[in-house]
């Protein structure tokens, strides 16, 4: 009985578990912006540990898996910033229970100057 | 049921979808992704049609080298065949789909109307 | 109403003719002799990994050429109809954010990176000319979303496209005269079997094929975003 | 067996997004509708042992394609959305 498969398959389960609590979270929070932030943050979690797992499972993959999660590293938060941005843009609303909003604040100083 | 009569059958409701898009549908942006959807229906028809119950994909290891083991390969994997011409097919749908919304920007440009009833000239 | 009966009856004919071509279909537990043939011998002739690879460069070759030329003529009749009328204005841009920026110059150069990785390797590993060229395009595609009113030099696109389709039928001639027809990879020596400089000229045909439909899809994509710009 | 159950509930994803696709009146969730269709096409294309089919559909069928449809609805936006 070798050691690594079972690891593996535990950081990939791990990683399977945020994944789904990211689901969760798209569907359980309030508005848009909230919503982004769970299924990104939740999802590169999920998304690195789980082709973690998989390069401990199978070491021979591992340096392919590692150019992987750069990849994601770089593109996850970029997209997600760049759609909620957007949708500020468009004027999407916020939810009520929001205390401070500091991109329609620069933009106001930015009109203003 | 195996993989590839679920996917023939997904891909004759496909087209079915499509057709009834493309002949139920006022806009013609709409009628183009009618036309999109017939397309992937296909394509699902030709992948469906080619695959083999239990096979891998199509792409030989290092460790069979040409001549050895012939018979073993011809067991184990797919029909490559309709996965080439797939391949082309979906390039060829891109070229078509964009030469389709290239007609409906001129068009629009002429008339400012997308709705299909208003182009009439042939009607008789 | 009429219209409405008609396209009832055309669907239910549809369903009718897919049922009977569906319940005759049962699964396939072999290959049928084409594709066993190129399974047995595919490997031995063309030294290729991907037997999709070999089927579409070399077997099928004669389709492939037939296909980049569909793709080119369908961009160049686009663009000709995209060839917006003199009078423009130009559309208010919104810059786009410093993050965003940063990222794509840093993404950029690895998705071109990536594209090219995929059709060099098309022979041994999942991929090929048409997947690279398309990532090719993508890449741009990032960067015309971040740079919006970055002009994009399309001559470019046009001298990559008409020179790799030169050579890509130059070596199918070529194919003529030393080995045993049209498009035959057997011009270059075949290698040993599973390595990067193996399969004979298939890896430089799909290079050629892969640099052709990435700046056909480029053009296709630049003349949409003009059009847009000049709204 | 689990192959099975992903292969069908993926078919049932199809065809719900297909229909609507087809039927929706808004023509933006029409468009990313079509591609998601296309995407998880090249899931099942995957599950069918066709790893370059699925490469093709991933980057053509649902990445350019809805890039050149959101290019022509902001060419013709505005109109009517009917």
């Amino acid at each position: 009985m070798e050691i690594l498969p079972i690891v593996g398959g535990i950081v990939s389960l791990m990683g399977a578990l945020f994944l789904l609590l990211g689901a969760v979270g798209v569907l359980r929070m309030p508005d848009s912006y909230n919503r982004i932030q769970a299924g990104t943050k939740a999802t590169t979690l999920g998304t690195l540990l789980f082709l973690l797992g998989i390069g401990i499972y199978n070491p021979v993959w591992f340096p392919k898996l590692v150019v992987l999660i750069l990849f994601i590293l770089f593109t996850n938060p970029v997209s997600s910033h760049v759609l909620a941005r957007s949708a500020h843009s468009i004027g999407i609303k916020l939810t009520e229970v929001t205390v401070v909003d500091k991109l329609k604040d620069t933009r106001g100083e930015e009109i203003d100057a | 049921m195996d993989f590839g009569q679920i996917a023939v059958s997904v891909g004759f409701l496909l087209i079915l979808i499509g057709v009834w898009g493309i002949l139920t549908q006022k806009n013609i942006i709409k009628i183009v992704i009618g036309f999109s959807v017939f397309d992937t229906g296909l394509h699902m028809i030709m992948v469906g049609i080619g695959y083999v119950k239990g096979g891998t994909a199509p792409i030989l290891d290092g460790a069979i080298a040409p001549g050895t083991a012939p018979i073993n390969i011809v067991a184990g994997i797919v029909d490559p065949v309709p996965q080439a011409l797939v391949l082309t097919a979906i390039v060829i749908g891109l070229g078509v789909t964009a030469l389709m919304l290239a007609y409906v920007v001129r068009l629009y440009e002429d008339r400012k109307s997308l709705d299909i009833s208003s182009y009439e000239d042939l009607k008789w | 109403m009429v219209k409405k009966l008609f396209v009832i009856i055309v669907l239910i004919g549809l369903a009718v003719f897919f049922y009977g071509m569906l319940s005759s279909f049962s699964g396939n537990e072999t290959l049928n002799m084409s594709a066993a043939y190129y399974a047995e011998n595919g490997a031995e002739e063309v030294g290729a990994a991907n037997l999709v690879t070999a089927i579409v460069v070399t077997y099928r070759g004669l389709d492939t050429l037939g296909e980049v030329t569909i793709l080119f003529l369908t961009a160049a009749i686009a663009a000709f109809f995209l060839k917006s009328k003199d009078n423009f204005s130009k559309r208010k841009v919104k810059e786009s954010s410093e993050l965003l920026k940063t990222a794509s110059s840093m993404l950029v150069p690895l998705i071109f990176t990536l594209g090219i990785y995929v059709f060099v390797n098309g022979h041994l590993t999942p991929g090929g000319g048409f997947q690279g060229g398309a990532i090719l395009a993508s890449g741009l595609v990032l960067l015309l979303l971040s740079e919006p009113l970055q002009k994009v030099n399309s001559v470019l696109f046009a001298v990559v496209e008409s020179i790799s389709g030169l050579f890509y039928v130059g070596i199918g001639v070529a194919g003529i005269f030393l080995a045993g027809g049209f498009l035959d990879n057997s011009i270059l020596p075949l290698g040993e079997f599973g390595t990067l400089l193996s399969a004979g000229a298939l890896p430089v045909i799909y290079i050629l094929v892969g640099l052709k439909v990435g700046s056909e899809l480029s053009g296709l994509l630049t003349k949409f975003q003009e059009t847009q710009e000049e709204n | 067996m689990l192959s099975l159950i992903i292969m069908i509930s993926l078919s049932v994803l199809i065809l719900a997004s297909a229909i609507l696709a087809v039927q929706t009146k808004n023509l933006v969730v029409a468009v990313i509708a079509a591609g998601l269709v296309s995407l998880m096409a090249s899931i099942g294309y995957l599950l069918l042992a066709a790893p370059d089919v699925a490469m093709t559909e991933a980057a053509i069928g649902s990445g350019l394609s809805t890039i050149i449809f959101f290019y022509v609805l902001n060419r013709v936006r505005g109109r009517d959305n009917g």
